[in-house]
C-alpha cells in the first residue's frame, strides 16, 4: 500500500531518526542536548527560513485562494481548544485549570510538526499551496488564547493577560515567522535564489539536529507520564486524529489541494511546545506542566511526526481525491 | 584578623535564581521596589520542585542586585506574595560592602 | 544601619568553582550530604595551579547552594578529603538570609 | 534609471530586509537578537569568510596594482578622520574629546558594509578587484589611532596606548581577517573550492541573519538621537557623502575599476562600529557612546546599506565612466 | 542557630560587574594587588548610567576573586581612582568562609 | 615525487592552513577560540556527520569484510597502549601513572584526525572502505580502558571505575557517532541526499573553522613543552610513526584497500584529545594534564595533520602496492 510505503519512508527519514536517536540517549543515561545558544540559534534559522520560503510562495497566490482557507484556520483554533476542554473532562480527572492549560497547547501549533510535514510532503512529490506558512503563522495565537480563557473561567479568577499576551506578540516566534514571510514576499524569487544555499539548501540537515534536541527533551518528560494517569496519553494520542481529520476536511471544503488540507490537518493535529508553554506558565502558574508538556512533547508531538503525518496525507487523499 | 574589609558602607546583595520566562516579571518588581540596577547570568539548576517550564526556552535566570535593606525586604515580599509558591524560585540577600553605599541606596 | 536585612532566618550559601567535568560528581555529593537544590551557571578562570583540561571541554562550572550550616561543613569535608589536592576546585561559604529557612535545611 | 533601478533591488534584497525586520522588531517592543554566542561564531565567519575569499583573488593580483591603491586607502584613513573632527566643530557643540571620538569611527571601516557592498556588486554583475578585501584591513587601524590623536591633543592629556593600541591589532578581527586573506592566498583556487560551498554559498543567507542582530542593535540606538541635537544626525548622512566621494575619486585614480573604486568609496563612507568603539571606549573613556555609537551605527550603517552603496557606484560610473 | 559554618578562616570575596572590554585590564589589576585567582562568568544588566558599548560585544563580565581584606581593600580603591567615574562597572564585598584560607591570602 | 606534492596539497588544504592560522593567533598573543558553545555545537556535527556519512557507507559493506579489520582494530586498541606504556619508561623519567595516563591517549583515536584524513584522501581520489567509521568507534574505548589498567596498577590502587566508564560510553562522542552510524544505516543513500547540503558539502568548511580553535588550543599548550623534558616530544612523534605503520600494516593484512590501510593507520598514530583527558581526568586526577595533553594535542596531532596522514599513505602504498 502506498500509504505504508511513505509511513516507512517518513520514519525512515533524516529528521525522524533524529528524533529517536535524542531520545533514545536519554533512556541509556545519555544527553545529546545542543548548547543553548546554538539551540536557540537554530531555532531562530528555522523559523526564518520557513517564512521566508512561505513568503516567497506567498507572493505568487492570489488572495481569493487565500481568504477561505484562512478563514477555516481561524475557526478551528477556536473550536479545537474547546474540544479538547470538552474531551479532557470526559477522558481524565484533570481540574479545569490544568485542561484549560492543555487546550491552549492543542489550539496553538507546533512549527517543527509542520516543518517536518513540508519536508515529508516534497519527498513525496506532493504539491503544496506556497501560503500555508500564513495559515501557521494565523493559528498560533488564537487557540492560546481560548484555552487560557476556558482556564480562567475555571479557575474563576482574571487573568493577568495584559502582559502575557503581548510576550507572546512579540515573541521570536511569531516576529520572526511573519517577518520572514513579509521579507519573503519582497524579496521575491530573484532575491531568494542568493540566499538558497543558506535557508533552502540546509534546511533538512539543521532540521534534522534540532530534531535530536527535542527527541532529547521529549524523552524527559516520558518519566512524568507515570503521574498523569492513562488518560492523558490516550487523549494526546487519539485527539490529533480527530482535530487533525477536522482540519483535512474544513481545508478540503475551503478549496485546498490535497498537500494544502494535508497541511492543515497536520497544523490542527500538532499541539504547540513553545509559545503556549510560555504563554501558559506566565498566565497560569498553577497549571501543571506535567500534563501539558508530556502530552504536547512527550506523546503528540512523536505520535504526529512518526504516524500523523502520513496518516493526515492518506485522510486528505480519500477526502479530496 | 578583622572580617568586614575597609570600604565605606554596607548594602543589600539580593540574589534570585528562578525559570527565565519570569525575568522580564522580576525586574518590572525590583525597579517598582527601588533597585536601580541589577545583572543577569544566565543558569541552570535542580531544586524540589522542578515544575518549571525553563527546559524549552533558556533555563534560568540568576538575577543579582545591590539594595537597600528596606528594597530588600520588599521584593522579598513580593516574591513571598506571588511568586514562591507557583514558580521555580528562589532568592537570598547577603550583606556586602561597596563603595559609595548612597549610590544603591 | 542595621546590616541585617529582616527576613525569615538565615542560611549558608555554598559556592563551588571547580573545572566542568567535575559537575556529576560534585552533584552527586551535594545531594548525598543533604542538599535539595542548587544553581549552575557556566564559568572560566584563572588560579595558581591551572591543571585542569577543562579548556577541551568547556571551562568551569560555578555550584551554587542553599543549605544547612551542618550540610556546607559536610560538603566542605568531602572536598577536602577528595577534591582540593587533585583538581581545580575552589570553595566558600557565605552567611545569607531567605524566606522560609527551613525549606534549605 | 539604471541607479534607481539598482538601488531598489538592494533596498528589496535579503541583507536589507534582514537589517528592517530587526529594526521593526525593536520598534513594535521585540527582540530578534541571536545569543551572544551564536553573533560572535557569525562574525568570526564573517570575517574569515571575506577574508579567504578575497586572499584566493589576491593570489591572481599583481603587485603593481596594488601599490597605488593601497597608498590612496591609508591617506584616506589619515585623512577622513580630521576632516571629520574638523567639521563636527562647526556642524555640532561637541567636545573635542567627543568629536576625536567620532571621528576614530569615521576614519576606520565597517565590515557589514563592505560586505553588502560587495553582494550588491555581484548581484549587479560589476566586477570588482580582488585585492579589495585588503584594502578593508589597511584602513581599519589608521583611522582610529588618528582620532584617538586629535581626542587625546583636544583633552591635553596623553592616552593610554600601549595597552588599547596592541588590544586592538590583535583582536580577533585583524587576525582573522588578514589570517583569512593568507590562508586564502596560499590555499589558492583549488583548495578554495573545497570549502566554497561554506564559506562562498551560504554567505548571503548568513549575512542576512547577522543583519537581523545588526539592526536590533541599531534600533535600540534610536531613542539617544534626541539627546545628540540636530547636527550630529545630519553629520552622520552628509559625512559619509563627502567621504564616499573623496574615496570614489581616489580610487578612480588610482586606477580602480568601477567596481573597485566603489568599494575605495564604501569604506571610506563607512564607520567602524566593532574596532572603533572597542578602541575608544578603553582609551576614552570619558567620551560619550551615546554620540558615536548612536552616528555610526544607528545612521550612518543604515544610510550606506540603503541610498550610500548604490549611491557611490553612481558616482564611480560618471567619474570612471 | 550559629551563622558562622564550622571551616578553617575567613577571607573577602570580591565581586566586579563591568562592560567586558574591561576584563584584561580589571584582571592585571586584580593580579598587580595581590589576588592568586579568580573565576569570570558572563553577564549582562542593568544600570543607572548605561554608557557602556558592551551590547557590541558581549555584554558584562562578572568577576570574582577570594582574596585577603588588604587585597580586596587595595582592588576596590584602584577602582574608584580609575573605572568607577567613566566606565560601566559595580564592586562589592563580602565576608566568606573557605578551607585553608592561607591559600588565598 | 607523488608523496611530496600531496603532502604539499595537505599542507595548503584550508584545514591544516586553518589550524595554522589558530596556532599564529595564540603566539603573536590573539585568540582566536571560538564561543564555547559554538564550539561545542560544532563538535557535534562533526561527530554525526562522520557517524551518518559512514552509516550510508557502511550499508553497502558486506559482513564478511568487515570482521577482520574490525578484530584488527581492537587489538591495535589493547596493543598500541602497552606498547606506549613501555617505550615510555625508556624514553622519559615519568612514573607509571602518568605513563598509563599517556598510554590511555595514544590507544585512543583522534576524531579530527581522522576526519582530516578522509578529506586529505577525498582530496588525492583515494576509495576508503565505507566501515571505516565503525573501526573509529571500535577503537575510541579499548585504549582508554588499558591504560587506566596500566596506570593503576602502577599507583597500586584501584579506580574509581564505575562512574568513569559510564561517563565515557554515554558521553556525547560515542552517543554521536555511533548513533550518526545507525541513522545513516537506516536512512540509507536516498535519505542522505536531503541531508547532503548540510552533513556533506558543509563539512570541510566547518572542519576548517573548528582547527582554528584546535590551533589555538594546541598553542597555549606549547608552553607546557619546557616543563616536561626532551623525552616526551621525540615520543610525541617517534610514536606515532611506529604505530601508523603497525596499523597500516595490520589493515592491509586484513584485507583493506590502501586508502582503508591508511585510515587504519591514522587511527593507530592518532592520540585522542576528547574522550582519552576527560576519563583520564576523572579516574586519574594525580597525572598531570601537562604531559599528556601537551604530547597528544600540542605535538602528535600537528604532527600527524601535516606530515603522519600523507606519511602513513605512502607506507600503504609500499605495504599493500
Ligand atoms: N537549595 C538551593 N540552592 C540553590 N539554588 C536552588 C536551591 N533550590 C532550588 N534552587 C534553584 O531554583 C530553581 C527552582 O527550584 P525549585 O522550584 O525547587 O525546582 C532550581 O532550578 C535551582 O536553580
Ligand atoms: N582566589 C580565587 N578566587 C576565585 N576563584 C578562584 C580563585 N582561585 C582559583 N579560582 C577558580 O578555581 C579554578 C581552579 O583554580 P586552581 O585549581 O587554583 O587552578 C580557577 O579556574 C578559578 O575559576
Ligand atoms: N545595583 C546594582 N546591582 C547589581 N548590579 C548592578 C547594579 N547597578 C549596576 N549593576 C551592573 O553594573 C553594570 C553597569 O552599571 P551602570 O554603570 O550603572 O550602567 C550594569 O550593566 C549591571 O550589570
Ligand atoms: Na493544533
Ligand atoms: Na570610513
Ligand atoms: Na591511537
Amino acid at each position: 500500500m502506498e500509504i505504508l510505503r511513505l509511513a516507512l519512508d517518513n520514519l525512515l527519514s533524516p529528521p525522524v531518526l533524529g528524533f529517536a536517536l535524542g531520545l533514545v540517549a536519554v533512556l541509556v543515561g545519555g544527553d545529546l542536548r545542543l548548547p543553548d545558544a546554538v539551540y536557540q540559534g537554530l531555532s531562530m534559522y528555522l523559523l526564518l527560513a520557513i517564512g521566508i520560503k512561505g513568503g516567497v510562495a506567498l507572493r505568487a497566490s492570489s488572495v481569493g485562494d487565500v481568504i477561505l482557507p484562512t478563514i477555516a484556520a481561524i475557526g478551528l483554533g477556536v473550536l479545537i481548544p474547546v474540544l479538547a476542554y470538552l474531551i479532557l473532562r470526559r477522558a481524565t480527572p484533570l481540574s479545569g485549570l490544568d485542561r484549560g492549560a492543555i487546550a491552549a497547547h492543542y489550539g496553538s501549533t507546533s512549527l517543527v510538526t509542520f516543518t517536518a510535514a513540508l519536508v515529508f510532503l516534497e519527498a513525496s512529490s506532493i504539491a503544496v499551496e506556497g501560503f500555508v506558512t500564513t495559515l501557521l503563522a494565523v493559528m498560533e495565537i488564537p487557540g492560546i488564547v481560548v484555552g487560557l480563557l476556558l482556564a480562567g473561567r475555571a479557575a474563576d479568577r482574571s487573568l493577568s493577560w495584559g502582559a502575557s499576551l503581548h510576550e507572546i506578540l512579540v515573541g521570536k516566534s511569531i516576529l520572526l515567522l511573519v517577518g520572514g514571510l513579509v521579507l519573503g514576499v519582497l524579496t521575491g524569487a530573484s532575491g531568494y535564489e542568493r540566499v538558497e544555499p543558506f535557508f533552502g539548501a540546509l534546511f533538512v540537515g539543521i532540521l534534522t539536529l534540532f530534531l535530536v534536541e527535542l527527541g532529547t527533551l521529549a524523552g524527559r518528560r516520558l518519566p512524568d507520564l507515570k503521574t498523569a494517569g492513562i488518560g492523558l496519553p490516550i487523549f494526546a494520542i487519539l485527539f490529533p486524529i480527530l482535530a487533525g481529520t477536522m482540519g483535512v476536511t474544513a481545508g478540503s471544503l475551503a478549496g485546498l489541494s490535497v498537500g494544502g488540507a494535508t497541511i492543515l490537518g497536520v497544523l490542527s493535529a500538532s499541539a504547540s511546545y513553545i509559545a503556549a508553554p510560555a504563554a501558559v506558565r506566565l498566565a497560569l502558574p498553577e497549571a501543571n506542566p506535567g500534563y501539558y508538556l508530556t502530552a504536547s512533547l512527550g506523546i503528540t508531538f512523536p505520535f504526529n511526526l512518526v504516524i500523523g503525518i502520513p496518516l493526515y496525507l492518506e485522510i486528505a487523499q480519500v477526502v479530496g481525491g | 584578623m578583622s572580617t568586614t574589609p575597609p570600604t565605606h558602607g554596607h548594602v543589600a546583595l539580593l540574589t534570585i535564581v528562578a525559570e527565565s520566562i519570569l525575568e522580564p516579571r522580576l525586574e518590572r518588581e525590583l525597579r517598582a521596589c527601588g533597585a536601580s540596577g541589577w545583572t543577569v547570568t544566565a543558569a541552570r539548576g535542580e531544586g524540589s520542585r522542578n515544575r518549571r517550564v525553563g527546559d524549552l526556552d533558556g533555563g534560568n535566570v540568576r538575577i543579582e542586585s545591590l539594595v537597600s535593606n528596606d528594597t530588600a525586604a520588599a521584593v522579598m515580599q513580593r516574591l513571598a506574595d506571588d511568586y514562591f509558591t507557583h514558580y521555580a524560585i528562589v532568592a537570598w540577600v547577603a550583606d556586602v560592602a561597596v563603595h559609595r553605599s548612597e549610590r544603591y541606596i
